[in-house]
């Protein structure tokens, strides 16, 4: 059995194109029940990358069509160029993964000049996703950004950390959180998502200052603060004691953030936090996410957005439902 | 290099003990197996569960294109690597490859030294087939704790490989480290190109011995490994050279030991 | 094989009894490495039993000696009886456990007539969760156990609905947690743990302000609020929505969790949260917890405590340490 | 009634399809087989990993004291029975019994039916066994969607069990619902009591049936488990009398027909 049958066609491949695998391809990737738009963005499907699960696109690229998705996340990018952070970065846990990247990434300028020209030809809408350590690092990267061909919305992520505050998240208050969407805000007219950080007692509260200063858009949840020590050297496996959780382990904790937010403001939310299965992709948009992102779960099965995809269309089939926005947020009525 | 990266549930063709707590696993994946470089790797779920989450990097320990199987000689050392060595001849295993960047074939000069520290040596079959098949002069120098912890010697040696071995205690070869080994070969021997696979403390070893001798190398490095694609950036090493990172998966496992910090 | 001869031996069976099983059991139980105190509580091991995990004790006295735990920790009980929650009760979730019990007990008599004469034949510290909807139950119950013998200490579940403020979490605010500790605190001369909520933005900061109320111990994680989707009939699965995700899946969280507020307080810690194995125990002890408690462990396997005892017990020799006490914080030392 | 339960790593003497969707296995587990009673179950990790987390709770299909060995029958349904499908012979398994209240086996009177739906008839081996060998007249009627869902009927009938079945596809037995067959036979037979295992809906049914004879009757019930032991609370079903819950694990999960609420 050769190993490309039972799942997808990769590209490039001399003898790995099957035409009917293919075209199975091809179907799920012209399916109109999986149509959507966010923020007035056109999406073939309400499938997303996660941001740093996906680079820049290209490694994908060569093992299905990227147009399966919605839009690519790319991975966040900074004003300056970062070497990420020194040591361990990786740390697995159950069902569960803690990082500590530390932003690697080529910079604003490096990013658009490096990794725009291929993500301007793959047919998919691009969403870049920003990260500074002060407010003005955000208005920088948004007013370049804005300019950039290409370019169809930007993600806030608004959990890193403050500077100018001890290092605290920005996410973790209103104020930090509102403080960074006015300004963002002010100097870009791209749609602006805000990426939530889930550390905080009330996601709903932060979600509301955000919409107040004018996103368009919530998406959630960055990872969890985490930690793991080695009890052999008896120290924190990671140089900066606390990493980032994610994977499945943490969907539970992501849903219900969705559903929180998802009921207390009017702007659509992009559900993400362990999505490892269509029907976990159904979960959360029945709690009421537009679209949904995909993250840790791209290192464990390269090809889970096309089975995703493929699932959901199957799904859609038999519910006899003609689009999935007909069921954003199904599970939150006659309750 | 790699153009194209397959993905499939191969099946388990061979699953045997070469050595106590080594076992050799061979797959029948066509589409990897027609690709495969010496050096590059393949990312196995060693459970379909979502635990572990991770898939597990292995070299690449055997290329077949003709029967289209590959594969792998691990080492039994975790959680992944126990339930690997549970799975059945005719059970499937999801895996992924080829990836990374695998060892220069065409070295310049004509005497070679493959340097292998215990599991290291993985890697160094394809290599030494190749480079025996291309008229180059191939010895091999491996080194474990105990004579247990060898696996292929004989297999190398087979392809015309001249071996010669240490081990810490004494139980077969010389009594003493893989580096001991290297450093009285290279007082007798000259050689053109140096390849090492094994512990980084190994190789920070081996490299500084080479560098003393002008010998060029290349490293097979290990490092934990989320996407195995280059997408996760998880899987750095610190550059010599700049500041900044190289990335094991890709820009690796194979690199010229001048390139990396260890 | 007998089935029991590779683990540990099983109370009250015919031929159960195996001599050298047994004999290793005594021994773990008599390690003096593993004694330890907590509030003025002499403890056989720093590993207890967490809260709803492990009834009254019974159940899991006819699997092992329960002396070789520091203290039994009971199933949270309130004033009056409950119930409990109708509807489903349980989901597994990726390496985790959502629940929705609903603080199912006798009631506060109930337990006192029903469960203590049990308990206080055990040889083993018995430590009281109490839960309650208003501060004056939490003040009744403090003042009823007071003068319960055999009650060794209170744990304080701070997780509970505050009836009066709209349902939300004692835990979740400062204020709060300090309202519950202050009037628990007047009513009891027994030690006073009390246990936080992780749903917040700051745990260091709830911990520092019920230590400042009085509280004897900090105790950490209760769960982590979290849900589920069933995607046929699109409703959540659990009748209240939302339910407490507990097991390994959260390890790394309560974790970072118990690091930071063991650096905050200087009373003494129990940390809890996912731990499954002697590994996971020791991870939390490095950080700074003085002991652990099991829960959802228990489920899995129901030995783990003496597994658990034994791995400590062995790595204590292993390492040349005189006393767990020792490794206390060990991992907070020399970064 | 328990006074010790077992847990071991069983290991697995037997495991084969019985029908298409249906194995037994067979554990290597004499703690358990010497004190199993009918209508007891076990609770068995399907997966040494945490995923999926908790056990899975069986009952006891078969209990050979002298052979210390004991069965499950199962219908695989999803992640951890498709894991517990996968487990070959000479492999171990985590199994903790026997657990729970078993069925009442001296029931006033002489003659007994048993109402199995599906799987649901996994339980009744060896409650039939008992019966029989104690004198009893049992009858069984059982129902499934179609004939490949049965497993069990030649078994039962070489205890001496007089059998009848229905098929909801009519591929074996009358045509209908095992409601409808006990309806049919409450007609024309007489019983002085009944035992029932299946899905709930059925359960109620048979109850309402039973409740109109005044046949005396005792289900055992289904609840998604995490402990099994009694501890974590979460197998409820509602009371029938009283407010308040049953647990299905230690109250349970044979209970007499009007303690619960269907
Ligand atoms: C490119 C590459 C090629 C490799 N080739 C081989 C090979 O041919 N044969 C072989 O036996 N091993 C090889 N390894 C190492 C192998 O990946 C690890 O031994 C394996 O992942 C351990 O999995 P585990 O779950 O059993 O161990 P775990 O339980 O995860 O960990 C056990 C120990 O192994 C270490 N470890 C875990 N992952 C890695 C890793 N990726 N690299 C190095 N150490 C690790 C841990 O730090 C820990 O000390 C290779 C690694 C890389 C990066
Ligand atoms: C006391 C008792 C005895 C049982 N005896 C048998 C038996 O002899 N043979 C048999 O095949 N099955 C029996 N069951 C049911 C069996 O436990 C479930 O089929 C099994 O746990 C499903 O596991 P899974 O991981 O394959 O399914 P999952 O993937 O967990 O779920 C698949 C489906 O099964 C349902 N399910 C999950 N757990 C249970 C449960 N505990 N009870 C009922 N439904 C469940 C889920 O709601 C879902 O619809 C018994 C259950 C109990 C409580
Ligand atoms: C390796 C890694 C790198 C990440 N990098 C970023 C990033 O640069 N910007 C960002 O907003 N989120 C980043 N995230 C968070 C993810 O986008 C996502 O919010 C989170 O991982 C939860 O989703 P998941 O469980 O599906 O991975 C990263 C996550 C991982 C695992
Ligand atoms: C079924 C169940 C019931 C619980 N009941 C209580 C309770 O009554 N009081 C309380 O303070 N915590 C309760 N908890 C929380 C646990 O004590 C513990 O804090 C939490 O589960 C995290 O630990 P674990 O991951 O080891 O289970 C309960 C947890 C579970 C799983
Ligand atoms: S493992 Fe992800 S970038 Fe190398
Ligand atoms: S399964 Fe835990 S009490 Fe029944």
């Amino acid at each position: 059995m050769d190993e490309h049958s039972t799942r997808y066609t990769v590209h490039g491949g001399e003898k790995a194109s099957e035409p009917q695998v293919k075209s199975g391809l091809r179907t799920a990737e012209s399916d109109s029940r999986l149509t959507t738009s966010l923020c007035g963005i056109k999406l073939n499907s309400p499938i997303l990358s996660a941001s740093g699960t996906y680079g820049y696109g290209k490694e994908f690229s060569r093992l299905y069509d990227l147009s399966l998705l919605g839009a690519v996340v790319v991975k966040g990018i900074t004003l300056n160029q970062r070497a990420g952070n020194p040591g361990r970065r990786l740390i697995e846990t159950p069902a569960g993964l803690i990082n500590s990247i530390g932003l690697e990434n080529p910079g604003l300028e490096g990013f658009i000049s490096q990794e725009m020209p291929f993500l301007r030809e793959q047919g998919v809408p691009v969403i870049v996703n920003i990260s500074g350590n002060t407010p003005e690092e955000y208005a920088a990267l948004a007013e370049r950004l804005d300019e950039e061909p290409g370019v169809s919305a930007l993600e806030v992520n608004i959990s890193c950390p403050n500077v100018k505050q001890g290092g605290m998240a920005f996410g973790v208050t209103c104020d930090m959180a509102a403080q960074v969407t006015t300004i963002v805000r002010s100097r870009t007219n791209l749609p602006m998502i805000v990426k939530l950080s889930p550390n905080v007692t009330d996601i709903a509260g932060i979600a509301q200052a955000v919409e107040a200063e004018g996103a368009d858009c919530i998406s959630l949840i960055n990872t969890l603060l985490a930690m793991a020590i080695d009890i052999h050297t008896r120290k924190p496996l990671l140089k900066n004691t606390f990493g980032g959780l994610s994977g499945p382990a943490i969907k539970p904790v992501a849903l219900r953030m969705v559903w929180q937010v998802a009921g207390a403001i009017k702007i659509p939310v992009i559900g993400m936090g362990g999505i490892s299965s269509w029907q976990d992709a159904m979960e959360f948009i029945l709690a009421g996410a537009s679209a949904i992102a995909i993250g840790t779960a791209n290192f464990v099965n390269p090809y889970v957005v096309p089975e995703i995809h493929a699932g959901l269309s199957k799904y859609m089939e038999e519910q006899g439902v003609k689009n999935i926005s007909e069921l954003v947020g199904a599970a939150r009525i006659n309750r | 290099m790699v153009n194209t990266i397959a993905i499939s549930q191969a099946r388990v063709t061979e699953h045997n003990f070469v050595a106590p707590n080594i076992k050799r696993l061979a797959l029948q994946a066509p589409g990897i197996a027609r690709q495969a470089q010496p050096g590059q790797f393949v990312n196995m779920r060693c459970s379909p569960t979502l635990d572990p989450l991770l898939r597990r990097p292995f070299s690449i320990n055997r290329i077949d294109p003709t029967s289209g199987t590959i594969s792998v000689l691990y080492k039994v050392v975790g959680r992944g690597t126990e339930l690997l060595a549970n799975i059945h001849r005719g059970d499937s295993i999801d895996v992924l490859g080829p990836l990374g960047t695998g060892f220069e074939l065409k070295p310049q000069g004509r005497k070679v030294v493959l340097i292998a520290g215990g599991i290291g040596v993985a890697p160094f079959h394809p290599l030494a087939e190749q480079l025996v098949n291309t008229g180059y002069d191939v010895t091999c120098l491996a080194g474990a704790r105990c004579d247990e912890e060898f696996a292929e010697l004989n297999d190398l040696a087979e392809l015309g490989v001249e071996m010669y071995c240490a081990t810490e205690d004494g139980s077969r070869g010389e009594q003493g480290r893989v580096t001991n080994l290297l450093e009285n070969t290279l007082h007798k021997r000259n050689f053109d190109m140096a390849y090492a696979c094994g512990p980084n403390a190994m190789l920070a070893a081996i490299k500084q011995i080479c560098g003393r001798a002008q010998l060029p190398l290349q490293l097979s490095l290990e490092e934990i490994m989320a996407c195995g694609l280059g997408v996760c950036l998880g899987c750095t090493c610190e550059k010599e050279k700049e500041n900044g990172f190289l990335h094991v998966c890709t820009d690796g496992p194979v690199v010229w030991a001048e390139e990396v910090k260890l």
